[in-house]
C-alpha cells in the first residue's frame, strides 16, 4: 500500500483548491445541489449546499439543525439522573458511552467514585457500545459506495452485541443504565460466557469486511486520495477520534487521560495513519473496533467481586462548582462541562459532542472534489446527526 | 502493510501542577493584567479567566503555547431561571427566586461568561477559559486562530446573543430563521412546562376499560 | 392519476386490487433519529426481514413510495420538508409513524425545537409506540397496516372522503336498497 | 423462408401474430423471471435473508401484486417538467427493448425477423435508450434526474464503443452479420477436434466476452457502473420523478433489457439457440429438425439465466466507480484492449 508524504498531501489540497478557483474565474454556469434534509446518503437529516461545476464542488456548506432537539436547555429543567436519560439519545448507535462522561463528571463533582466492579462493567459496555456503533458504519461504508450488500453483514453481527447489552442493561438501544455512584445492577448470569463467543464472531465480522470491502479494488480507489485532511488542520478544527488518529495524530483519551475508568488495566494499540485521507479514517475504525473486542475479552476475565454501587444519598444533590469530563467515544472525544449550584439538577451542562467538530470541517474538505465523493468524505467522517445537533 | 501504528501501553506521565502552574505563569508573562484569575484543582484540571479585549490574544498565546487543539467554545448565564423548572403545581404560592447573580470558578462580574476549553495534545493538558461579556455583548472572534470556532460561535451567536467581533457570517446554525429568542438564556421559558403542570409521581395508571369490542371492523 | 381511480369496481375486484396493493409496499425510509437505525433493523437485517412481508425498502426517491415510515425527532426545522415529502409521495399512500417523539414529541416533550407529534403535519396510519421500539413491533405496525388496506374502500379515498372499510360501505349500500318496512298497522291487513 | 412450424403450415398472418406474441414473451418474461428470481430471491439469500415470503407460496404471486400495486398509482407530473417529452421518455426506453429482441433468433424457425445485418442492428437499437433516458433526466425539471441523464449519456457512450469493437471479433470468426449464422456457425464447427462442443465463440474470444459483458454491465446501468442512478448520490438520477405506471414501465425496461442482452451474448458466444450439429448428425441449419424451435428457447432461456445471474452477482457484491474513473476504465483499458482482439484475431482468422 502506498502512503502519501506531507508534501504529496499539500500539492493534492493545492490541486483540488486551484481547480475550484480555476473554475470559478472561467465562469461557466454552475449549478446548485441541494443534498437532504432527506437524502439516502446522509444517514440522517444533514443538508449540503453544494455550488457544481460539471460535477466538481466549488463550494460547499453543510446545513445542521435539522435535529436540534434543545439538550442543552433540557438539562436544566431536569434532575441529575434524569439527565442521564435524556443524554443516552444524543449518539443514538453508541449510547451507553453518552452517559459515562456526564456521570464521571457528576461524581467528580461529588467527590465520589464507583466501585471497582461497576467500573469494569462500565469499561466493558463502553466497548460493546462502541463496536455497535463503528461495526453500522463498516457495513454503511458499503452502501454510501453502492454496494448494498456489507450493510446486511452489519446488521447481522450487530444484533449479537444489542443482544449483550439488552441481556445486561436490559435495554436494546437505550440502557440508561449508568448511575451516580455505580450502575443499576449486577451482570446476568452467563452473560460472561456468550459475550466471549460475541467478540469472536465480531472479529470474523472484521475479517470479512477488511476482506471483502477493504480489499475491493473500487473500494480502494474511491478513498484513497479523497478528502485529505492533514494534522494541523484537523487540530484546528477540533477533531477527535479516529479522523484525528487517521490524519496522523497520536491522541486517544482512553490512554492519555486519568479517569475512573479501566482502560489502563487493558492491552490495546491506538492506531494512526499518516495518509489523513477516507480511506485512512475507514481503515482506522476496523481497527479501532477489532482493539474494542480484545480490549473487552482482556478485561472480561478479571471483572473484580463487589457492589456495584457505592453509598449514595437517596435523593441526589450534587454540590456547587464545574467539572469537566470527556471520554474517547466512538464517533470521538464527547465531553460535558457540568455546572452545579448545589441544586437537584444542573445548572448548565455544555455537551461537547464530536461529531458537531469533526462535520464543521466539510465546507474546507469538500472543495474540489466530485460530487461522489462527497458521500465517501461524509461517510468516513461518520458523524451521527443528534451528535451534530444535539 | 506500511500503515504505521504507534502507541504504546505505558500510560503517558500523568501531568502535575508544575505544569498546570508552569502553563499559568507563561500565559501571565503574556498577557499582563489582562490575565484576571486562574483557578487550579490539583491534578485535575485549570481554569483562567481573562478580560474580554484581550479574548482573542489570549488564544493566540496559549496556541503558541502549544494548545493546538481546539475542543469547543460556548457562554454561561449566570442569572439564576426566573420560572424555576415551570412544572409546579400551579396553585401553589410561588416559591421566592433568588436574582444574585454567583459565578463559578474563576468569579466574574457580568451576567454573560463566555468560555472555551483548549488542549495541549503532546502534554495531555487541557484549559479552561473564561471571559466576562461587556455591555455590548461582543467579545473578540478566534477564527484566525481556531478555523474550528466558526460554528461554535455561531452556536453561541444563535443560543445566547452573544457577538464576536470579526466573524463573517452569523447566521443561524440549528433553528428556523423565524425563531424569536435565545434559548439557552435563563430568561428563556419552556412554554410546554409554563402550560402542563407537572402531575408529580404518579402510580401506575389504571388500565383502560376493555369494553371496545364493540367495534369489530378491521 | 391511476388506470383505476375513479368510479366504483365491484367489492371482489376492490378485494384483488387491494391485495396487491398490500402485499408491494415500497416504503420511504424517513429516518429520522434513533428510531432510524431500528427501522434500518426491521428493513435491513436478515433477522427481521421486512421483505418477507412484501415490503420492499428499495426506493430512493418519494415518488415511487407507497408508505412513509416516519422515525424519530420531527423538529420545527424539519416540519416543512416533511409535508413537502408526503405531499411528493403518490396516492394512494400511507404512513407510519414510528416512536414516541413521532408520535407525540417522547422525551423531548418541553423541547422549544420539537414538533410534539408528526400528526399535525401529515396524516398518520398507524402509530408504533417505544423509545425507540424494537423492530418487532414495526413489523406489526407493518402487518396491521396490510390489514387496514385490504379493508379499504379506495372508491371513498378516490372521492378525498375519509378511510373507509369496506363493510362500512356494503353496509350502508345494504341500508340503502332495502326499502324501509311497511309502518305494521294493527288490524290493517291480513295477518299471516 | 421457411413457412413450416413445427411441422404445421401457418398461413402468414399467422406466423405474424406468433411472432409478436413470442416478441412480447420474450422481452416480459425475462423481466419477470429476472425481477423475481434474481432482484427479489437472489439478492436476499445473498444477504442472508429470505426475501418475499407472504404474497403466494414463497412469494410468488409478488409480481402480480407489484404490478397491479403500480397500475393503481397515482401519476404525477412535475409542475415544471416537460410534460409531454416526461410521458414519452419511459416508452422509448422499453421500445428500445422489443426492437432489440427483434432480431434475435430463438430457434431454426423461431425468429422475429432475420436481418443479414443483425448484428449491426441490435448494436445500433441498443444505444436508443439512451435517447429515453437522456429526455427522461432532462425533461424532470429536477437536479438529481439532470445530473443523472447526463451521466448516463456519457457512460453509455462510453461504453457502447467497446462494445462494438468486442462484437467485431465474433463477426470475424463467424464471418458473417447475420445472428442467425452466427449461431450456426458456433455449432457447426469444432475446437481442439473436440466435436462434441461445438465452437463456441467464448473459447477463441474470451477476451471479447469479458469486454462484452462488462459494456453490458455498463449499457443496463447495473453496479458498479451505475452512476446514473446512484442511489447515494443522485436519490434514482433519471428515474426520480416518475411514479406510478411510468416507473413501472422503466423498471421493466431496465430488467427486460438486461434479459435482452443476455440473449444477445450467448447469441454471440455462446451458441445460442443450437447445440452442436453433430449430434444428430445435421449440416446445415435446413437439416435442423423442427423440434428445436420448441428447445431452442428453451436453451436461449437458461444461457440468458446463467449470463442474468452473473451480471445481478456483480450488481448485488461490487461498489460503484466514480465519473471519471469509469470514463478512464472504458477509454484506456476497455477500449485499446478490444482493439487488440481485433487485430489478432484478424491477423489469426487470416493467418490460419
Amino acid at each position: 500500500m502506498t502512503v502519501l508524504n506531507e508534501r504529496q498531501q499539500l500539492s493534492y489540497i493545492a490541486a483540488q483548491a486551484a481547480d475550484a478557483r480555476l473554475n470559478v474565474e472561467l465562469e461557466t454556469e454552475g449549478m446548485t445541489l441541494n443534498i437532504g434534509p432527506q437524502h439516502p446518503a446522509t444517514h440522517g437529516t444533514l443538508r449540503i449546499i453544494a455550488r457544481l461545476d460539471g460535477e466538481q464542488v466549488v463550494w460547499a456548506e453543510p446545513v445542521a439543525g435539522y435535529m436540534h432537539r434543545g439538550y442543552e436547555k433540557l438539562t436544566e429543567v431536569r434532575t441529575f439522573p434524569q439527565v442521564t436519560a435524556l443524554i443516552n439519545r444524543i449518539d443514538w448507535l453508541g449510547s451507553f458511552a453518552n452517559e459515562v462522561p456526564f456521570i464521571l463528571a457528576a461524581e467528580q463533582l461529588m467527590e465520589i467514585e464507583a466501585p471497582p466492579r461497576a467500573q469494569y462493567i462500565r469499561t466493558i459496555l463502553f466497548e460493546l457500545s462502541r463496536i455497535a456503533n463503528v461495526s453500522l458504519f463498516l457495513g454503511d461504508l458499503g452502501v454510501q459506495m453502492g454496494a448494498i450488500t456489507p450493510v446486511f453483514m452489519a446488521f447481522r453481527d450487530r444484533e449479537y452485541v444489542l443482544n449483550l447489552i439488552e441481556g445486561a442493561t436490559g435495554g436494546r438501544f437505550h440502557p440508561n443504565f449508568d448511575r451516580i455512584g455505580g450502575l443499576k445492577d449486577d451482570l446476568p448470569k452467563g452473560w460472561i460466557a456468550e459475550t466471549k463467543q460475541v467478540m469472536k464472531k465480531l472479529r470474523t465480522f472484521c475479517d470479512e469486511i477488511e476482506d471483502l470491502l477493504f480489499g475491493n479494488e473500487i473500494f480502494q480507489s474511491r478513498t484513497r486520495g479523497v478528502g485529505i485532511i492533514p494534522a494541523d488542520v484537523a487540530k484546528s478544527y477540533g477533531m477527535t477520534g479516529a479522523n484525528l488518529r487517521a490524519s496522523g495524530v497520536d491522541w486517544d483519551l482512553r490512554r492519555d487521560q486519568k479517569n475512573a475508568m479501566v482502560w489502563d488495566q487493558a492491552d490495546f494499540k491506538v492506531w494512526t495513519h499518516p495518509d489523513g485521507d477516507s480511506w485512512a479514517r475507514c481503515w482506522i475504525r476496523l481497527q479501532e473496533t477489532r482493539e474494542a473486542t480484545k480490549i473487552v475479552d482482556q478485561l472480561i476475565d478479571n471483572i473484580p467481586a463487589g457492589p456495584v454501587m457505592t453509598k449514595v444519598p437517596r435523593i441526589i444533590k450534587v454540590p456547587a462548582g464545574e467539572a469537566w469530563v470527556s471520554t474517547e467515544n466512538p464517533l470521538g472525544e464527547m465531553g460535558y462541562y457540568v455546572v452545579s449550584k448545589g441544586d437537584l439538577g444542573p445548572f448548565r451542562v455544555k455537551i461537547r459532542s464530536a461529531s458537531f467538530n469533526n462535520i464543521s470541517i466539510t465546507p474546507w474538505v469538500l472543495k474540489g472534489v466530485y460530487v461522489p465523493d462527497i458521500i465517501t468524505i461524509l461517510a468516513s467522517l461518520y458523524f451521527i446527526l443528534g451528535d451534530i445537533d444535539r | 502493510m506500511s500503515d504505521t501504528a504507534t502507541g504504546t501501553d505505558e500510560t503517558a506521565a500523568l501531568p502535575g501542577d508544575g505544569l498546570r502552574e508552569g502553563i499559568v505563569d507563561r500565559l501571565r508573562s503574556d498577557l499582563g493584567e489582562h490575565l484576571l484569575d486562574t483557578y487550579l484543582i490539583p491534578h485535575t484540571d485549570l481554569w483562567v479567566r481573562v478580560s474580554a479585549e484581550a479574548w482573542g490574544q489570549t488564544a493566540a498565546a496559549l496556541k503558541a503555547q502549544g494548545f493546538d487543539h481546539f475542543c469547543f467554545l460556548s457562554a454561561l448565564d449566570w442569572l439564576p431561571s426566573p420560572f424555576g423548572k415551570g412544572e409546579d403545581d400551579p396553585d401553589a404560592e410561588p416559591v421566592a427566586i433568588s436574582t444574585e447573580l454567583v459565578q463559578g470558578y474563576t468569579g466574574g462580574e457580568t451576567r454573560f461568561q463566555v468560555f472555551a476549553r483548549l488542549t495541549d495534545i503532546k502534554r495531555h493538558v487541557g484549559v479552561t477559559i473564561k471571559a466576562d461579556v461587556p455591555e455590548s455583548m461582543s467579545v473578540p472572534t478566534w477564527l484566525p486562530h481556531f478555523a474550528g470556532a466558526n460554528w461554535h460561535e455561531r452556536e453561541t451567536h444563535e443560543m445566547f446573543g452573544i457577538g464576536f467581533e470579526g466573524h463573517p457570517d452569523l447566521r443561524n446554525l440549528y433553528l428556523p430563521g423565524e425563531f424569536e429568542g435565545f434559548p439557552l438564556r435563563k430568561d428563556f421559558p419552556l412554554l410546554s412546562r409554563m402550560v402542563k403542570p407537572w402531575p408529580g409521581i404518579v402510580d401506575v395508571e389504571p388500565m383502560p376499560v376493555a369494553a371496545q369490542e364493540g367495534d369489530g371492523e378491521s | 392519476m391511476g388506470l383505476v381511480d375513479r368510479g366504483r369496481m365491484p367489492a371482489p375486484l376492490t378485494k384483488l386490487f387491494n391485495m396487491g396493493r398490500s402485499y408491494s409496499m415500497w416504503v420511504y425510509q424517513w429516518g429520522l433519529a434513533c428510531c432510524a437505525i431500528e427501522m434500518g433493523a426491521a428493513f435491513g437485517s436478515p433477522r427481521y426481514d421486512v421483505m418477507r412481508l412484501g415490503v420492499i425498502p428499495l426506493p430512493a426517491s418519494p415518488r415511487q413510495a407507497d408508505l412513509v415510515v416516519v422515525s424519530g425527532t420531527v423538529t420545527d426545522k424539519m416540519a416543512p420538508a416533511v409535508k413537502r415529502l408526503y405531499e411528493q409521495m403518490p396516492e394512494p399512500k400511507y404512513v407510519i409513524s414510528m416512536g414516541s417523539c413521532a408520535n407525540c414529541g417522547g422525551p423531548y416533550w418541553d423541547s422549544y425545537s420539537v414538533t410534539k407529534g408528526v400528526d399535525q403535519i401529515i396524516p398518520v396510519d398507524v402509530y408504533v409506540p417505544g423509545c425507540p421500539p424494537r423492530p418487532e413491533a414495526l413489523l406489526e405496525g407493518i402487518v396491521l397496516l396490510q390489514q387496514r388496506i385490504k379493508n379499504e374502500d379506495m372508491a371513498a379515498k378516490w372521492r378525498n372522503e375519509e378511510f373507509t372499510t369496506l363493510q362500512k360501505t356494503a353496509a350502508l349500500e345494504k341500508a340503502k336498497s332495502q326499502p324501509a318496512p311497511e309502518p305494521i298497522v294493527v288490524g290493517g291487513g291480513p295477518i299471516e | 423462408m421457411i413457412s413450416s412450424l413445427l411441422a404445421v403450415e401457418i398461413p402468414y398472418w399467422g406466423q405474424s401474430l406468433l411472432r409478436v406474441l413470442g416478441g412480447l414473451v420474450a422481452v416480459l418474461l425475462p423481466a419477470g423471471m429476472i425481477v423475481y428470481v434474481f432482484l427479489f430471491k437472489m439478492m436476499s439469500f445473498m444477504q442472508s435473508r429470505l426475501g418475499p415470503m407472504e404474497a403466494g407460496p414463497y412469494g410468488s404471486m409478488q409480481l402480480l401484486a407489484e404490478v397491479s400495486k403500480w397500475l393503481q398509482k397515482e401519476d404525477i407530473i412535475p409542475e415544471n417538467a416537460d410534460a409531454k417529452i416526461f410521458k414519452i421518455a419511459p416508452i422509448i426506453v422499453l421500445a428500445s427493448t422489443f426492437l432489440l429482441v427483434v432480431v434475435v433468433p430463438f430457434g431454426p424457425d423461431a425468429w422475429m425477423t432475420n436481418f443479414q445485418a443483425g448484428v449491426f442492428y441490435a448494436l445500433a437499437i441498443g444505444s436508443v435508450s439512451v435517447i429515453g433516458i437522456l429526455i427522461a433526466g432532462y425533461s424532470s425539471a429536477n437536479k438529481y434526474s439532470y445530473l443523472g441523464g447526463l451521466r448516463a449519456a456519457g457512460q453509455l457512450i462510453a461504453y457502447e464503443l467497446p462494445m462494438v469493437l468486442a462484437v467485431v471479433g465474433v463477426v470475424i470468426q463467424a464471418g458473417s452479420m447475420n445472428l442467425q449464422q452466427i449461431v450456426v456457425a458456433q455449432n457447426t464447427q469444432e475446437i481442439f477436434g473436440l466435436d462434441w462442443i461445438g465452437f463456441p465463440f467464448v473459447l477463441t474470444q474470451f477476451v471479447g466476452f469479458l469486454i462484452f459483458m462488462i459494456a453490458v454491465q455498463a449499457e443496463l446501468t447495473q453496479a458498479p457502473f451505475d452512476m446514473p442512478i446512484a442511489e447515494s448520490e443522485l436519490v434514482s438520477g433519471y428515474m426520480t420523478e416518475y411514479s406510478g405506471f411510468r416507473f413501472l414501465i422503466f423498471f421493466i425496461g431496465e430488467f427486460a433489457t438486461a434479459g435482452v442482452f443476455a440473449f444477445i451474448a450467448s447469441i454471440l458466444f455462446l451458441g445460442g439457440w443450437g447445440v452442436p450439429f453433430s449430434w444428430f448428425g445435421w449440416d446445415t441449419i435446413d437439416s435442423v429438425d423442427n423440434w428445436m424451435n420448441v428447445v431452442g428457447p428453451l436453451i436461449m432461456f437458461s444461457k440468458m439465466t446463467l449470463l442474468v445471474g452473473i451480471i445481478m452477482w456483480v450488481r448485488f457484491s461490487y461498489p460503484r466507480f466514480r465519473e471519471d474513473q469509469l470514463q478512464r476504465f472504458a477509454w484506456k483499458v476497455l477500449i485499446p484492449v478490444s482493439l487488440a482482439n481485433i487485430a489478432v484475431t484478424a491477423i489469426l482468422k487470416v493467418a490460419v
